[in-house]
């Protein structure tokens, strides 16, 4: 099986699409010669020119809600969004727009598009380059949201998210563009709506997104140290919600933590905590755990950053609270 | 294209169905009040009295294929694009009968087979869509061309400002059309817009701008042609400014406190475009009754059409939500 | 003490602080000549003239930037957004900006200005005018978010808004405008954080916001009749959100329903019953309950969108399933 | 406002301080990049090189009580505001002893003190603020302009769009200062907006727009002051458009892949701000040089500085949140 990292995964989703299909294409800033501004797209103005791989000026409501247009003619754009901070900008057009317009019109019209966009902290950007905002989108109604970990995931979901005929969010994490994995030969779809078990485990179910997958599976092989068994899942994708087998998970384990970059309160966690508490009541022997930024906006210094965002020992602490653990 | 050369002037003919389809939109605007203030109609409705030349006049130079988005003083376009009254009707009715099967709403006509991309309740929401779809059109290489209808206070939002620059960069087929009325719901022009011509807007954007009387169905159809054929031939979108005039409130039912006194009533006097075409036409009291007689009886028809309808069960509420 | 709708309310508190303070003014789309869409602001310019109630363009996110520029300078602008959807559209310096100047100037600067904005749904004004987007901005550091259910409230929380040296983004609801209410004489600031006691009880705890306070008020009453005493309790500020009261309050009862007419997905009673499962876990003797609009965009047609967001019924019957009672 | 009918001229020591200012942005920029380089300065950082007649031209027009907001490339109008390198470079190393505490780091400078409302990295992202404190100014009959700089992409920017207009529309003191380095990242201009000439970006809104040479640092002062006279008394804002270069890549570390081997190369040739004045000036080698290890020396103890600062503690994060 070849090796690709993360970004490598991401654009040869969009290459393969791109060559067997020719409705899809690609916008957004900076994204043709430059090749994107974290390279997902390099090389493919080449091969594609600048029609289908289209540089856009620094207009985020109007590139999304033209992604929207060309959707709604029988498209399938992928538009990029150079920084999640910057969804704020094309917020209108993906929430009130893509995400209503087959609603609105009684089911007349679909709107196969997808918005790419990256976040992350963790290399001091300040705070308005790194903010985790996929909560926003999982509260809309008519939009799916994808959160991949892995190269192996990132390509088979943007695979899925291009040929799915809604709108779809697709988020990505900074820190992950570097990552290396197998992937198989051929591009194997991957339904959005099904949850990945990376890691099982009896005593503790963590969920996890993005960068906090490889943070809690850092974690898990540490509890496991302290006699802790940790099962790691990924939900992959938070809209449609794979509540099925997240709470199977927590019914097995008793035990829950729920982890991801974004600022606790009210962030994705909050979600899942709220079903799982619903759906595995009595079978919970202890509180869910939340296990998120703290609530502040992101700092430069590298010292606060760090205190803000959490990391392997943060979701580790939560699992050893779980079970009562001290270290 | 030889069908694009054809059509650039309207015959008396033409002109005379041009004024039935205007007359048509009054006389179900005034029907849609009436049921409103009747308490009939849900929702938030805004009518298009007084600006149906620039309605009928933009579609009916539209030719097969090319796409409309509207507003949220929709039922003119829509109508003027092919929606059957019955269907528009249904709609404001909340029936599954109606053009967005009682999930839209006025504000929310769709009607994808006919070309209405759909009208849109947030202003400017529609227009980078527009440039989208012509965007589309022109990567596939179809002689089509996306129209967006918009208002005077729309061009102060930055959606706007960003789409048009967007199409003019990209010389996609589009024509922006901008209904001129002079209000903002209750601001006026000049306590929205630094400009004494909203003609300028274009510049920013090098975008080719055309201009007429919005209340003179003839000019805006011969305007809308030339637009078009610019737009199809490759050359890029065009600005098409209509001056025209809001000849009621914003929405039913506005008091209209903001406004003087006299100036509805001076512009209905002045500016009401099927009044000054009745007149060009030269048509008698007579004639003129005929048609009235006649348009009244299909909007009385979709009333009843639409009070007939079928309304949607609770549960249907969770269908459409996805594809 | 005079009776006050929740319009008139509103009003007073913004004509006050204009009255005894030169740095207040308001702003935003129609609120001069036409007194706001709602009618908030009529008369307001006869008394105070168009430069402090000033009229702006449909330029939601210049008027939210104009506001925030204006509080760096030392003004405390009440900038209105006419609806929630429009948010959207502001949301770039509402997030990016208005929370994060003080933050990321290392508090150099405050930001006091407030962002008026409302929504709601039961009139079928369609998928466009009408959502509840409060857990938006719940999860953003550096805002104060602010949803008030009652004349009295409104008026107070208004005026600590106005007063507070942070953005508030202050949620009014639409079929709220016109309920009445008795007031104190003068006004009475409302600390922003203080939960309040709507009815005191001793087997549920319904906590709900805004329109869904009435309704769960409506809902205790017949609980009543069904033998269940209903605890009621507006947090009236989601962020910063009084837990304590919360906690408490359904560590006397054990049992929980948070109720808003928000999406139920990622609404704001995730978050509720996120903490509340965590800091009163033991005294939980049932599922916390959740209750808000289904996933759908809201509908026009009325038999749809009353399907779609939630009523009394659905509270109450909320209430009966946490004492497992069938009605 | 007698003041400001005396500084229409530069004298020749003035000239000879605006270049010892541009001179120190220049070397400032090139230790941060060096220090960048060597792993020293965390985050993302973008230089003004080539920019400098730019900010100390609008800068040195300003009057006391003026105010600035900056952009992601805001070094340059931070120093030529009056910050003290050092306490910038402390920011980029972010230590307390920074402009922003080390909370803001490179693209979030303030000092409010001097004027600087603050820099921002959002694109079009402080421009509407800048007609809000210019409306403040004017609600408070203060004689203060506020002034934003931006970059020639943001006038892609709805933001961008709507800002000017509510500032022309309310005739607010503002004045905005379009550093047009034919650049948006990547994006040669030919690729992001569809007019030759980006001054026509003024006339959607009816502004004063004023023209001249950004790396002609009295050229810009001059027009800058021509600018705030305007603005300052009551006329309205200005558009001010200077024509620059940008000599660096668009964030330190790029590799420009997208540009034309010679294009940097030929500019710095031609249009370096820093070579055309010291030839205006007619300064010899020794005098430049004496001029430079004076500003060189100013950024080494400005390393020196940030190097000997104070590390926030990591639970000072929870700190500033709100006030
Ligand atoms: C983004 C946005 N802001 C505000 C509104 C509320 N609103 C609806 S129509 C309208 C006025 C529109 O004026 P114009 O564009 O001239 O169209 P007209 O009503 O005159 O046809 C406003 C402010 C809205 N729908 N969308
Ligand atoms: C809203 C937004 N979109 C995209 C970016 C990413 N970005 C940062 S700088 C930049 C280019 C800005 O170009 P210009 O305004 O000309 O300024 P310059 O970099 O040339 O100084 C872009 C696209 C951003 N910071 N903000
Ligand atoms: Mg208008
Ligand atoms: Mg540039």
């Amino acid at each position: 099986m070849p090796e690709l990292t993360y970004r490598e995964a991401i654009r040869d989703a969009l290459v393969r699409a791109m060559r067997q299909d020719d409705d899809v294409f690609v916008m957004g800033e900076d994204i043709a010669e430059m090749g994107g501004s974290m390279g997902v797209t390099q090389g493919m103005l080449a091969e594609f020119g600048p029609e289908r791989v289209r540089n856009t000026p620094i207009s985020e409501m109007a590139l999304a809600g033209a992604a929207i247009g060309a959707a709604l003619q029988g498209m399938r754009p992928v538009a990029e969004i150079m920084y999640e901070d910057f969804m704020t900008l094309a917020a209108e057009q993906i929430v009130n727009q893509a995400a209503k317009h087959r609603y609105m019109s009684g089911g007349q019209v679909s709107v196969p598009v997808v918005f790419r966009t990256q976040g992350g902290a963790g290399w001091s950007p300040g705070a308005q380059h790194a903010q985790q905002l996929e909560a926003w989108f999982v509260h809309i109604p008519g939009l799916k949201v994808v959160f991949a970990s892995t190269p192996e995931d990132v390509r088979g979901l943007l695979w899925s998210s291009i040929y799915d005929d809604n709108p779809v969010v697709f988020f990505e994490h900074r820190t992950l563009y570097g990552i290396k994995g197998e992937v198989p030969e051929e591009i194997e779809p991957i339904p959005l709506g099904k949850a990945r078990i990376h890691r099982e485990g009896e005593d503790v179910t963590v969920i996890a997104t993005g960068r906090l997958v490889h943070e809690a599976l850092a974690a898990a092989a540490e509890a496991e140290r302290e006699g802790v068994s940790v099962e790691v899942v990924d939900p992959r994708t938070l809209q449609p919600l794979d509540e099925e087998a997240l709470v199977a998970s927590v019914k097995k384990t008793n035990r829950a933590v729920v982890a991801h970059e974004a600022v606790t309160r009210m962030g994705f966690g909050a979600e899942v905590a709220a079903v799982l508490q619903y759906q595995a009541f009595d079978w919970l022997d202890a509180p869910i755990e939340r296990v998120g930024a703290k609530f502040a906006p992101l700092p430069f210094a590298p010292v606060m950053e760090s205190y803000v965002v959490p990391h392997a020992e943060d979701v580790l602490a939560a699992i050893l609270r779980t079970v009562n653990k001290k270290v | 294209m030889a069908k694009v050369e054809q059509k650039t002037t309207l015959a008396k003919s033409d002109l005379r169905d041009a004024l039935r389809e205007m007359l048509l939109i009054r006389r179900f605007e005034e029907k849609v009040e009436e049921r409103f203030r009747a308490g009939e109609l849900p929702g938030f409705l805004h009518v298009a009295i007084g600006q149906e030349a620039c309605a009928v006049g933009v579609c009916r130079a539209l030719e097969d294929g090319d796409v409309i988005a509207s507003t949220h003083r929709a039922h003119g376009h829509a109508l003027a694009k092919g929606t059957h009254p019955n269907e528009l009707m249904a709609e404001l009715y909340g029936k599954q009968e109606g053009c967005s099967h009682g999930y839209g709403g006025s504000m929310h006509l769709y009607d994808v087979q006919r070309g209405n991309m759909g009208a849109n309740a947030v202003v400017g929401g529609g227009l980078p869509q527009v440039t989208g779809a012509a965007l589309a059109f022109k990567m596939r290489g179809e002689p089509r061309v996306a129209v967006a209808f918009f208002g005077d206070g729309a061009t102060n939002i930055g959606t706007f400002h960003e789409a048009l620059n967007l199409a003019q960069l990209w010389k996609v087929p589009a024509v922006f059309v901008l209904e001129d009325n002079k209000w903002a719901e209750s601001t006026p022009e000049s306590q929205h817009s630094p400009i004494g011509d909203l003609s300028d807007r274009a510049k920013a954007f090098g975008m080719k701008a055309l201009k007429c009387d919005g209340q003179d169905v003839e000019a805006v159809y011969k305007t809308t042609r030339k637009a078009l054929e610019h737009a199809r031939s490759g050359e890029g979108p065009v600005f098409l400014h209509l001056d025209t005039a809001r000849l009621s409130g914003h929405y039913i039912g506005d008091p209209q406190v903001y406004r003087p006194k006299d100036d509805a009533r001076r512009l209905r006097e002045t500016r009401d475009p099927i009044t000054l075409l009745r007149d060009k036409l030269g048509l008698s009291d007579e004639e003129f009754q005929e048609l009235d007689a006649e348009v009244t009886a299909i909007v009385e028809a979709a009333v009843e059409f639409a009070k007939n309808g079928t309304d949607p069960a609770p549960e249907d509420a969770m269908r459409n939500v996805y594809a």
